[in-house]
């Protein structure tokens, strides 16, 4: 029973957060740019998680955030779960040099970690919300490509879709035969994705790293954490954790979801 | 003499060493049954696998009407829609949760994307003795064992093949559905022409559907040659065993069941 | 890894004058592409990785002087990780029920977390709330002790670290264990083992621990790699002198000779856990 | 008494359908081959009184196995019945050679046989087969290898689901043989089969279940 509870739950808190990522500017109080308020307000009824060291409103700046990093997280993992895809399907069906290939691609993301290749090309790269995108996903699809590639792999080796080997079907037609089968891993590793583009992204604005004009979750952590006397008073319990614990629910209500789907 | 498929001096190793097929020669003449008979692990379905090319020969040629064949990749898709492959497991080779009609539908739509002839579900289905309209519409998993694998060769039939192979398709069957297989097979032979190179245990098969028997011996053809030969008077040792436990096991009940296997 | 034109340009923009033009001297963009390869890798075999803009100095002699400090805690969080994890799994598959698998959704949401972000509220919490361990560093500075008091004061400040890298590293080798046992657990032989009325000992050790253990350590070792990134962060926030430090400056200071270095330390230590996995799992099993 | 069963139902866990089996007895050296179509509960009917964790409920006036309860065996059951389910193929631990396996089995034994390999030559089984892992050897021998484990603790009860399928002539008649001499030293054996020439070779008693 209570699993059912915490798989509801999970489904409302996506369900909620993707609609306030999509209906903030009617909800949100200020505008999240205007930093015309007086710097470092406590909370208060007119603003109420208090203002920061330029005086934006922080309320308004963390529901902007919610449409910026859900956007980031969604459009990340939608490319690199394609591509994760496709390159595994593609390792069963040619195997030989093609698989080797692919494999030995994946594991040296694996040896270098992801995250500091991506660090790497950020700096790179010209900050922006679209270069923060396809840096995530260009850098992050070896695990889904590891995990669909072993179950492609039993999969093609079912007789049913054996038959259609037999047929000389295109890989097309044996990714959509597989399909049912692979189906529940691929919707795992979305999820996972989702949750590990909202991390990453939060990794790259922490180094500082990410769009410096883009309100983002993982840049109120930043700038949290520069202001100097952050954990003097109590500014942290409205700069910090606001954002810290909007990224954990975010990232635990997936892995809920993530893991009901993998057991079935 | 009009050969179909000819296997010239095969041979295969796995990982190097264990030698599963060991100069493999055999003819299968156009309008014949040929049977496969030996001990399990013996090479029988690794031989079957390597002529619908699902696995690839260390050395020596596989020849089908004449020109060689190479791995699946290399056929053309006449070659392969001409020899056709029936799966031992009848669960598994349907998708459970697709309709007969869908299953169906697939060769037909490979065949008419390559402009080839093929026989109508309908039709394909009477062959295979699952007359009725309404048959199409059935799901899979409401299927017996016995009808699913006359799905199964009702799909095969769809290509117009030549040849079909198939890999102990009864094992897995009740007697009665066994032999109504039998019948089919016996069925298609005579009306349509059809050469069959049938993988099988069952005594039968042996007497009532099979005009040809080879004996795999530990993936070595230790004897070739008509039924009424093989079955009387054996020459090779091993088949002198074979045949002996068989009609110690068999001796009582395969004159009872004579009946269920008359050739209509 | 070497440095094209194009990327140059890029580093044009934000790099000071002087510095760029020592870099592009260094680096020869103008020169074919076979050639600067041919240069990067002559310097590579003499352990020059070039030298950094931001502190001025060769970066092989930066790297070497942090990354002690790394595989201090990257070494005793993994080891006291899989002491934990291993025998945690298995008994938890062993006993099947609820238990394991309510430590296993909660194991999931925690490693689910950004490490950084637990290494905030860890620090938010033990450092400033309650003022039991340091906030930060590998050792107080300018003490001057004698070996056993500056023992205790390294230990006192990676106690803190640690317990989070054991948080994160715990969870997947826990569930790792977890999931290859119970899979082991459910398999056709250890059914059968029970109806030859072999005794419960046998059949957890030889029958499942046995088959389970070659697929955990295969598997272990990709854990393994990922836990680097973990150490990064964590080194970060509680500003631990080691390479994740090291790898935030390069990164805000976009110092890219640094930032190649990192990486490449980086790639060298996941080959070298990749060997000693590979030597652990052929002497477990041969087999493989 | 072997075995005795009287009004004997059972059911999957999860299905609606009880299935009635007719009344059964075993006695020392005897075997009774359980035969019928697929679907009728040949495989249910042993699942249920020797799995060891059997999902589903069972009901009857009567289930005695040596003398046993079913609802009061222990974790001991197995102490005296050798059980062989239909996958005793893959029933091999896959990390331990032949010889191993038979070593550890004995080891658990209260009377183990003296010299298993005596079975060995019986069932047509090579000795080098001790060396090798269960990877190594064919189908039908990894079949017999399970057998002879079986018979190491010299049981008094021997369960058999199916053991014809997927086996040759030469193998099916070497079982045959060795079962029949297992039982003429007094084990009863109580095995499921659909294979009528097999059955008719060893059984005493056949019963055919029909369905429901």
């Amino acid at each position: 029973m209570s699993k059912k509870i915490a798989n509801k739950a999970a489904w409302a808190i996506v369900i909620t957060m993707l609609s306030v990522g999509a209906f903030y500017p009617f909800i949100s109080p200020y505008n999240a740019a205007d930093f015309s308020f007086r710097p470092l307000m406590d909370p208060s009824t007119a603003h109420l998680l208090g203002t920061d060291e330029m005086g934006h409103d922080l309320l308004s700046m963390l529901l902007a955030g919610f449409r910026i990093t859900l956007t980031i997280a969604l459009a990340a993992a939608l490319i690199s779960t394609f591509i994760g895809t496709v390159l595994a399907v593609a390792c069963a069906y040619y195997k030989n040099w093609v698989d080797t290939v692919i494999v030995k691609l994946t594991e040296l993301f694996i040896i270098v970690p992801e995250i500091v290749v991506l660090l790497f090309f950020a700096v790179l790269a010209k900050p922006g919300v679209y270069n923060t995108i396809l840096a995530i996903a260009l850098f992050s699809w070896s695990k889904v490509a590891r995990i669909i590639r072993a179950k492609s792999i039993t999969a093609i080796e079912k007789e049913k879709i054996q038959y259609t080997l037999l047929l000389k079907g295109s890989i097309w037609h044996v990714l959509i035969k597989m399909w049912r089968e692979l189906y529940p891993a691929v919707a795992t590793m979305f999820i996972f994705q989702c949750s590990k583009a909202a991390v990453y992204e939060s990794t790259l604005a922490f180094f500082g790293i990410g769009d410096p004009l883009a309100i983002t979750w993982g840049r109120m952590i930043r700038t949290a954490l520069n202001y100097e006397g952050i954990f003097t008073g109590g500014a942290y319990l409205w700069y910090l954790l606001p954002p810290i614990a909007c990224v954990c629910i975010f990232v635990v209500a997936l892995s809920v979801l993530a893991y009901d789907f993998e057991r079935e | 003499m009009n050969i179909l498929l000819e296997a010239v001096g095969l041979n295969k190793k796995f990982n190097g060493n264990t030698t599963v097929l060991n100069n493999v020669c055999l003819k299968i003449r156009r309008g014949g049954i040929a049977a496969l008979i030996g001990e399990s692990g013996g090479g029988k379905t690794t031989l079957c696998r390597v002529f619908t090319g699902l696995e690839k020969a260390s050395s020596g040629k596989v020849l089908f009407k004449g020109k060689e064949l190479g791995t699946l990749r290399g056929r053309s898709f006449d070659d392969c829609a001409s020899l056709q492959y029936i799966f031992q497991d009848p669960y598994a080779a349907l998708e459970e949760e697709s309709t007969v009609s869908s299953v169906l539908q697939e060769p037909v739509n490979m065949c008419s994307r390559r402009g080839r002839d093929y026989m109508p579900p309908q039709e394909a289905l009477t062959w295979a003795g699952l007359a009725g309209a309404a048959f199409l519409g059935r799901k899979i998993k409401t299927l017996s064992g016995g009808q699913r694998q006359r799905v199964s060769l009702a799909r095969s039939l769809i290509t117009r093949p030549d040849l079909i192979i198939a890999d102990e398709c009864t094992a897995m069957l009740d007697a009665q559905a066994a032999a109504e297989i039998g019948r089919i097979f016996k069925k298609l032979n005579q009306k349509l022409g059809l050469s069959f190179l049938i993988v099988t245990h069952d005594a039968q098969f042996l007497y009532q559907v099979v005009d040809y028997i080879y004996v795999l011996h530990e993936g070595a053809i230790v004897e070739a040659g008509p039924k009424d030969r093989v079955l009387n008077i054996p020459s090779a040792g091993y088949t002198r065993e074979y045949m002996e436990s068989m009609w110690e096991i068999e001796g009582g009940g395969l004159i009872e069941q004579d009946h269920l296997c008359q050739p209509q | 890894m070497f440095v094209s034109a194009s990327d140059l340009h890029v580093l044009n923009t934000v790099l000071p004058e002087e510095t760029f033009n020592s870099f592009k001297e260094y680096y020869a963009p103008e020169k074919p592409v076979a050639e600067q390869l041919a240069i990067y890798i002559k310097n590579l075999v003499r352990f020059d990785l070039g030298s950094s803009f931001y502190y001025k100095m060769p970066v092989a002699e930066i790297i070497a002087g942090r990354i002690g400090w790394t595989l201090l805690l990257s070494f005793v969080s993994i080891s006291i990780s899989a002491l934990l994890g291993i025998p945690m799994g298995l008994n938890a598959a062993r006993r099947g029920g609820r238990g394991g698998k309510y430590l296993l959704s909660c194991f999931m949401a925690l490693q689910s977390l950004p490490v950084f972000v637990l290494a905030i509220v860890f620090q938010l919490l033990f450092c400033f709330k309650f003022h039991i361990f340091p906030s930060g560093g590998a050792y107080t500075l300018g003490m001057n002790a004698n070996i056993i008091d500056l023992s205790v004061d390294v230990v006192k400040h990676s106690v803190l670290p640690v317990i989070i890298l054991v948080l994160v590293e715990l969870p997947p080798i826990f569930s790792l264990t977890y999931n290859v046992c119970a899979r082991t657990k459910e398999e056709p032989y250890v059914e059968m083992a029970r109806y030859f009325n072999l005794s419960d000992r046998l059949i957890k050790f030889k029958y499942v621990l046995k088959n389970s253990l070659p697929e955990i350590l295969s598997k272990m070792n990709i854990q393994f790699l990922y836990a680097i990134s973990g150490i990064l962060f964590v080194e970060v926030v509680f500003s631990y002198p080691g390479i994740g430090t090291l790898l935030k400056v390069a990164a805000s200071s976009r110092d890219y000779p640094l930032l190649q270095g990192i990486l490449l330390i980086t790639g060298f230590y996941g080959v070298v856990i990749n060997l000693i996995f590979e030597l652990i799992i052929k002497k477990v099993n041969p087999r493989f | 008494m072997i075995v005795e069963l009287r009004k004997f139902k059972a059911r999957h866990g999860g299905q609606a359908a009880w299935f009635n089996y007719p009344d059964l007895e075993l006695e020392q050296g005897q075997c009774v081959v359980l035969m019928g179509k697929t679907g009728c509960g040949k495989t249910t009917l042993l699942n249920a009184l020797f799995q060891y964790s059997f999902p589903g409920e069972v009901d009857y006036e009567k289930a005695e196995i040596l003398g046993v309860d079913w609802r009061d065996r222990g974790k001991n059951s197995y102490g005296l019945v050798s059980y062989m389910p239909q996958y005793a193929q893959s029933g091999l631990n896959p990390s331990l050679t032949v010889g191993e396996q038979i070593d550890l089995v004995r080891r658990c034994c209260f009377h183990p046989v003296e010299n298993p390999y005596a079975y060995f030559e019986e069932l047509g089984l090579k000795k080098d087969i001790t060396e090798r892992y269960p990877f190594e050897i064919s189908g039908g021998m990894k079949q017999r290898v399970a057998l002879l484990l079986g018979f190491i603790k010299k049981p008094a009860l021997f369960v058999l689901d199916e053991p014809s399928s997927a086996l040759d002539y030469i193998t099916l008649v070497k079982t045959v043989n060795f079962l029949k001499r297992r039982k003429e030293e007094s084990c009863a054996i109580l095995m499921v089969s659909h294979h009528s020439g097999f059955a008719a070779g060893i059984a005493d008693k056949v019963k055919v279940l029909r369905e429901g």
